[in-house]
């Protein structure tokens, strides 16, 4: 999709109207979206417009008078719905269109939420037989992924959504949430890809899953809860501010120094840069210069990543891994953007046993917030509104300084002495 | 409820959970799993992850539209089959990753993508993919199309996502409605409504449940009444922060507006814990208006920031750490921003953003 | 006081029951205050013993003897009451004692308090009038200060009251403020015996008092309100924290920088304390080594203090100097001690004329809590309830950056367009 | 209201608010009043201000009990003629200063101070007077006698308050109701009651005003109601967080307990605007008997974080600052105080505490 393609070529990706060369057109004329044909970036409209004039689905045609009508009018045209597969109550997202006697085509367009494999790695058997299924019995169009980790497989009529999922779970996909109850988890590369992961998040993502699958497919609580799971404090599935559970890799230990790969860091870039953009930068002040080289008190380190990130070769986790769980981060409805906030510092993540054991751990807590919390409340408010000290008490956690960024600052508690 | 229940049925339902994943990943990852060493961005939209063992994997990170087809998956997977062994991932920015152990294959790799439109980038100290969310195409409640905005965005960002010339990583995100399910970012662009919804009285007492709407509300604007012997809600328009949480619950309470329902640019939040804490953001520009197809105020609220950052940023500073240094008086003036009352912090937890402090910058 | 002292000698400040030699004892046994007499510290106890067995006031006997039974009970036993002065309605705290029918000496206990010149500063004519004065009408005990700034006379019949402070009036003593108005203020050394003093706070204090002299005696607001002037932002009286208006002195340009005094201090402390203690302890990291010397970003100088106090001789405050006004300051009370917040970044404050504009700003702050505060709601707190931006409009102050850390981070907002 | 108005009165009263300060300037300081220079410790206890005219002016400061007498102000003075033509200051800790311009002075002037009883210190790096609060000598609602504490406190401190060997100034302070009149400090010891108040129904209606007494209340946990037919207040115990504010309105809510009115300690209060932003103070301790005459509970957890800070904190790091370096966990760690959790903030703003962040301490 260079600058030139959409405007001249008939690509099978880059198509347009305005440039005829393609015969008849199967579409009508949407000369709004066409505007987003234009630029460098790979343009969502060619894509559509490339699949509906190869596939002619009406559907297709619908969906794009209804997106043109949008950019006229400024105004959305989608009503909700409800519309789920057999035994499930959650995981297709149903959409009628409001304006079907203007635009009959695309009455329908729900979407199916299809759990991804962690890590969103994929072989293209896979991804073929996804979308094979898919074009058999939906529109052809998908979203890799939906902000949640979702395959969303966007527009089909509810007629088909019964056979087009019995396909797709027959070749190992299954739904994912929506509602109030487990949602679809995201976890980063892991140590599939990454040298700073501390936990086999991929693992342990297919295990909680698999283990709250029944609460996924039928949601049952107050609202939902997103589990995430990052290797590391970097965080790369944005953990703290996008999961009820954030599952974050850390170690115990002190940072592993390769001192010969330090020296060649230096070497190579110099003592300022080592000052400038390592010991600086550090939060705590944990590391400092020493005869040119760097000194880490590993009593001061937060396990930040910084100085990790900043030199790789260097610089690995220590060697006592495990996760931190921090919990209530959600966006913006009622309290504001809530951070997730530390509640186990440390917990060991190697073998099939530590598993079993989040997930008890997990199942206490999601009672607690079954029974404590009020309608359309995350666990994260419920915590802020009953209190943090009363959730650990009530879930039976150990209180923790880590937990908080500081003690309290007023004196308005009454103590059980 | 719709539950569909064909007689003629034959598979029954494994509620297998997540897709397994150890046949997705190439041999190489299997071999090196958890040993991975180091990494290095030898170029642009290039990794290089070096094992323990001593192997080495590249990966080739490319740019989707995210808003996919089946033609533009299949193509991805051609690209796979030939250099890959079969073997991709997507990044939870919407990219696509080519995995593998062959250094030969990059170059001849990056050479297609870009021939067929994926940018070939997005790693490193760059601007990559925005995060975003379903707008018109999709959802029951947005007042933009998310998709259109972004493809806006990237068209001025395409070389800030195939170099490297940032402080450091750039994440945007843009969402449709307030709930913002594109999530924070260094650089956010939400939509802001700014007028109470109207109340479609003759539909509310059928379709909604009263009680959930009025506790809906943040601010208890909601009051219920009755209209035209009608159960129906009121607002309290004095009250109400146009946030658009009752029109979830409600759609009889329309919140969306042509003309009135209009972006918001936010800065600095940052999620990793790299360095200093993670950060929400902060808002530096509303009133923007939703104009499609382009969004051309929008895209250039977002160029002067980046371009700005850019400047004066330092090594490893993130939008909200550069922010934090130079102070927020001279991130307006250097951006060309206003800061204006209606960014003062009125909300719950306000009186911690007031300057508790004689520190003072002019 | 040296530590033997309270023990063996009857010195005139440190004389002592248990050690005989004053012969027959005015005071009864205060065993349990007699253990405040030992050790090395000034003890109040020992300077009352004196002080009664000198004056033999019936009055001091008996408030030693109730304070006795209070460090046996641990409980107090004074409730208050109103006593004043003519056309005055504050600035006598009342003390009756609730144990009158057990020890009747201390039936009454009230305290004057007095304001003292601004700084603190006293010559000893003065002071040694405020003494007889006090002698004469009430116990002889003082407090120099009280936490608001107060000189405490403390311990006078209500009988004495009017002719006590006829006398101080005389001599130009006036009483301090008390009840819901104007209090009693602070101010630091200021320019008389500091060298980073930014603008005439003696000066403004004595103005402002004056000034608002008859809301201070005459308390009509909805509850308290403190005025404290600190001459820099070290901020040596507490007064973000202490006060609702914190006078805090500042300057707008560079700090000035006196080269060969920077060269020097380097040479004897050298470049690792430039950088470990001043440079690294920047707050905005507004200094930067070069060359072996120090760079200061004028720009990104927050006037925090630090550099200067570190290196007096080098550094002072620039050369346009003027206020910081902050507001709210206040401790626990039902919102929890909140910090004064930046209202006015910066103001001029050299001539008369100034001083005036700043009253006149004052009123309107206090005109508006007056209209829009609770009973017993301190002034930061009705900014809190009401909205800092409602304030600002409210008095007409212009919106200013400096008056947040951040913008918001919540879209919960109406505006007027 | 007793307004005292005896009819032989012959004086008329003159508002003159605040004593005027300018004869009480010693000469010096009015030729050098605003053109200080710079400033020297040449010794414990000792200021050398130097002025751009070259003069010099010597300041020697000294401890005093706070609770002072005219018989001790009478001494002072006498030492301010001796060798200060009669000018002295006090400072906003209750520490008495001498001003003079001869050096010679300084040395008999601190022999006589010291002589006095008056110990000579409290500048620079040191531990200054304790700012504190009346107690049972002169206020109607304090369950501990502030200034016995801190005599007590003072005394083991002694040596602290003499020499310069702390990190950076340390500031005190004592409350003898948790109202706190003596501010917050690095290290602050202030009354914690620990149970509800008892309600005195005989009383209450006729000494308090009842709305009064309930807006008082920061929980809402005050109610009306009627005991033996006269109006009174009752307090919802399962609410209540024992605060005491209501006591302040209501002398018939009984808050003070001989046994139940405890200390606590709180730690990293800073007013200054050095370095860091001013911070509120931590609680780190609790449920610390009222335990007069030597409160040694109270002195010995002071004595434990004073004596960690001065070992671990670095050149310029105030209380609270060091503690931020070295973190929650180790300031534990090396008090031996135990973190539990009622410190766990539980009010208005307690989220802002939470750890938001995957930062954590081993
Ligand atoms: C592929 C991906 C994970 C995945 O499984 O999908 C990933 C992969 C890596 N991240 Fe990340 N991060 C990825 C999303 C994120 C996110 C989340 C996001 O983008 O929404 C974050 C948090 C952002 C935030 O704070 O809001 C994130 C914060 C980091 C950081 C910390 C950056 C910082 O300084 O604050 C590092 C460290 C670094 O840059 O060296 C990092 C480092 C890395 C490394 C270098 C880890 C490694 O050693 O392999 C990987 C290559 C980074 C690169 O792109 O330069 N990754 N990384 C994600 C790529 C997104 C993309 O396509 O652009
Ligand atoms: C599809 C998706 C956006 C996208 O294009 O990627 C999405 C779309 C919707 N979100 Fe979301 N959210 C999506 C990820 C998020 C995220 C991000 C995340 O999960 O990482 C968030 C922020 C994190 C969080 O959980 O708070 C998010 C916060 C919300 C909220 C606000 C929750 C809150 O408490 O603040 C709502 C409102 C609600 O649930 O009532 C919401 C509600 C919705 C609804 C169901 C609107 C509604 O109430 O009818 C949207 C349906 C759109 C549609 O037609 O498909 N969505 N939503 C994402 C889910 C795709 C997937 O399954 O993979
Ligand atoms: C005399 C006094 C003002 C007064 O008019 O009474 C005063 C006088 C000076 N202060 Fe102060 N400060 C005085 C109370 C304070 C207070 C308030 C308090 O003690 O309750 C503070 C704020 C404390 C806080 O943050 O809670 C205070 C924070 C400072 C600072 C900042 C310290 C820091 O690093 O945070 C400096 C700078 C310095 O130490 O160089 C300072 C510096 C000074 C200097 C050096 C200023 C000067 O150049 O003359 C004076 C001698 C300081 C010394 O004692 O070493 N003064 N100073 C007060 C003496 C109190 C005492 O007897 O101990
Ligand atoms: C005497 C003094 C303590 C001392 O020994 O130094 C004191 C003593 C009392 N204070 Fe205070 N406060 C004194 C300085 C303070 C300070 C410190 C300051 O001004 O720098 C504060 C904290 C700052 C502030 O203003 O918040 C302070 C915050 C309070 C409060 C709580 C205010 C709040 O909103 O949180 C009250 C309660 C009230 O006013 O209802 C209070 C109430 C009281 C009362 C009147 C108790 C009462 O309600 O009956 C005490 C009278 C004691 C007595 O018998 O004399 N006192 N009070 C101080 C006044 C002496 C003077 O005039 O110089
Ligand atoms: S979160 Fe950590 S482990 Fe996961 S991809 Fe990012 S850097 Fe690697
Ligand atoms: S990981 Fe972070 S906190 Fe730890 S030493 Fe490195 S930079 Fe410092
Ligand atoms: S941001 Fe709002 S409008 Fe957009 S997808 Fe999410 S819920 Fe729908
Ligand atoms: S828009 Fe928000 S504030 Fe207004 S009534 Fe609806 S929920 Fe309440
Ligand atoms: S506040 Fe500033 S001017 Fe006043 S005494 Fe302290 S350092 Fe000097
Ligand atoms: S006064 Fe403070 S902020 Fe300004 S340069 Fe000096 S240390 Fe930095
Ligand atoms: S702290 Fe409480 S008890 Fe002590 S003087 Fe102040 S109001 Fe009275
Ligand atoms: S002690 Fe405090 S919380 Fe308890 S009733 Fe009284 S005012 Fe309310």
């Amino acid at each position: 999709m260079e600058e030139n393609k959409g405007a001249s070529a008939c690509g099978s990706h880059g198509c347009s109207h305005s440039n005829g060369g393609c015969g008849e057109k199967f579409l009508n004329p949407t000369p709004m979206l066409d505007e987003l044909e234009k630029g460098p970036w790979p343009s969502f409209v060619s894509g559509f417009k490339t699949l509906a004039e190869r596939t002619k689905k009406p559907m297709l045609r619908g969906v794009m008078d209804q997106l043109e009508y949008s950019y006229n009018t400024k105004m959305g045209y989608w009503k909700g719905g409800l519309v789920t597969v057999d035994g499930y109550g959650a995981g297709v997202i149903t959409r009628y269109s409001m304006i079907k006697d203007k635009i009959p085509e695309a009455a329908e367009f729900h979407t199916m939420r299809i759990q991804p494999p962690p890590g969103l790695h994929y072989n293209t058997a896979m991804l073929r037989e996804l979308c094979d299924i898919w074009e058999e019995y939906g529109s052809g169009m998908l979203t890799l992924h939906g902000q949640t980790g979702d395959i969303m497989l966007q527009g089909i009529d509810e007629a088909n959504v019964q056979e087009c999922f019995d396909k797709l779970n027959e070749k190992g996909w299954d739904l994912g949430g929506a509602g109030a109850g487990m949602r679809t988890a995201v976890s980063c590369a892991g140590p599939a890809r990454c040298e700073q992961a501390c936990y086999d998040n991929l693992e342990l993502h297919l295990h909680a899953l698999r283990h709250f699958v029944g609460q996924l497919h039928r949601p049952e609580w107050n609202y939902k809860i997103k589990f995430k799971f990052s290797g590391c404090p970097n965080d790369c599935t944005n953990a703290i501010m996008r999961s009820d559970l954030a599952v974050i890799g850390t170690w115990k230990d002190a940072i592993q120094v390769d001192e010969v790969a330090v020296k060649e860091w230096i070497e190579e870039k110099g003592v300022d840069a080592l000052v400038n953009q390592v010991i600086n930068l550090c939060p705590t002040r944990a590391i400092s210069l020493e005869d040119g080289g760097m000194k880490i008190d590993t009593r001061d380190c937060v396990r930040c990543m910084h100085c990790l990130n900043a030199m790789p070769k260097a610089l690995s986790p220590g060697k006592e891994r495990g996760i931190s769980l921090l919990m209530g981060g959600k966006n913006t409805l009622k309290v504001g953007v809530n951070m997730g906030s530390l509640i186990i510092p440390f917990m060991k993540m190697e073998t099939e046993e530590d598993r079993e054991k989040f997930m008890e751990l997990v199942e206490e807590i999601i009672d607690w917030w079954d029974d404590n919390g009020l309608d359309h409340e995350r666990i994260g408010e419920t915590i802020e509104r009953v209190g943090l000290r009363q959730f650990l008490d009530g879930v039976g956690l150990d209180v923790d300084i880590n937990q908080v960024s500081r003690p309290r600052d007023n004196p308005y508690f009454k103590a059980k002495y | 409820m719709n539950i569909m229940s064909s007689p003629e049925r034959t598979w029954k339902t494994i509620e297998s959970g997540p897709h397994t994943y150890k046949e997705a990943l190439h041999p190489v990852v299997i071999n090196n799993y958890g040993k991975w060493k180091y990494h290095e961005i030898p170029r642009p939209g290039v990794l290089k992850h070096v094992g323990e063992s001593g192997d080495t994997l590249f990966t080739v990170r490319a740019g989707t539209p995210r808003q996919d087809t089946v033609d533009m998956v299949r193509q991805l997977c051609d690209i796979a089959d030939r250099y890959c062994d079969g073997h991709l991932r997507f990044t939870v920015r919407n990219n696509v990753e080519f995995l593998t152990p062959n250094g030969e294959n990059v170059e001849p790799m990056i050479r297609d993508l870009e021939a067929m439109g994926f940018p070939v980038g997005g790693a490193g100290n760059c601007v990559s993919s925005v995060s975003h969310t379903q707008g018109w195409l999709h959802c029951d409640i947005p007042a933009t199309d998310a998709s259109g905005v972004v493809k806006s965005m990237m068209d001025t960002l395409y070389n800030e996502f195939k170099h490297m010339e940032m402080p450091n990583k750039v994440r945007l995100s843009t969402s449709c409605c307030s709930i913002n399910c594109g999530g924070q970012a260094d650089i956010a662009v939400v939509v802001k409504h700014t007028r109470p919804p109207r109340i479609n009285h003759d539909h509310l007492s059928m379709i909604c449940e009263l009680p959930k709407a009025v506790a809906r509300c943040p601010v208890a604007a909601i009051r219920p009444t009755v209209v035209n012997g009608k159960r129906s809600l009121m607002v309290d328009e004095a009250k109400c922060i146009c946030c658009g949480a009752c029109f979830g619950a409600c759609p009889a309470m329309e919140i969306n507006h042509p003309e009135h329902s209009k972006f918001a640019i936010w800065v600095g939040g940052k999620n990793s814990n790299a360095r200093s804490k993670p950060s929400t953001m902060s808002i530096v520009a509303h009133n923007l208006p939703n104009n499609p197809p382009r969004w051309p105020e929008v895209t250039d609220a977002v160029g002067r920031i980046l371009t700005a950052y850019k400047a004066g940023g330092r090594p490893w500073e993130r939008v909200g750490e550069w922010i934090n240094r130079i102070g927020w008086k001279r991130f307006f003036e250097e951006t060309g921003l206003t800061f204006d009352e209606d960014m003062i912090d009125s909300y719950r937890h306000a009186r911690t953003t007031f300057n508790q402090s004689a520190h003072v910058r002019f």
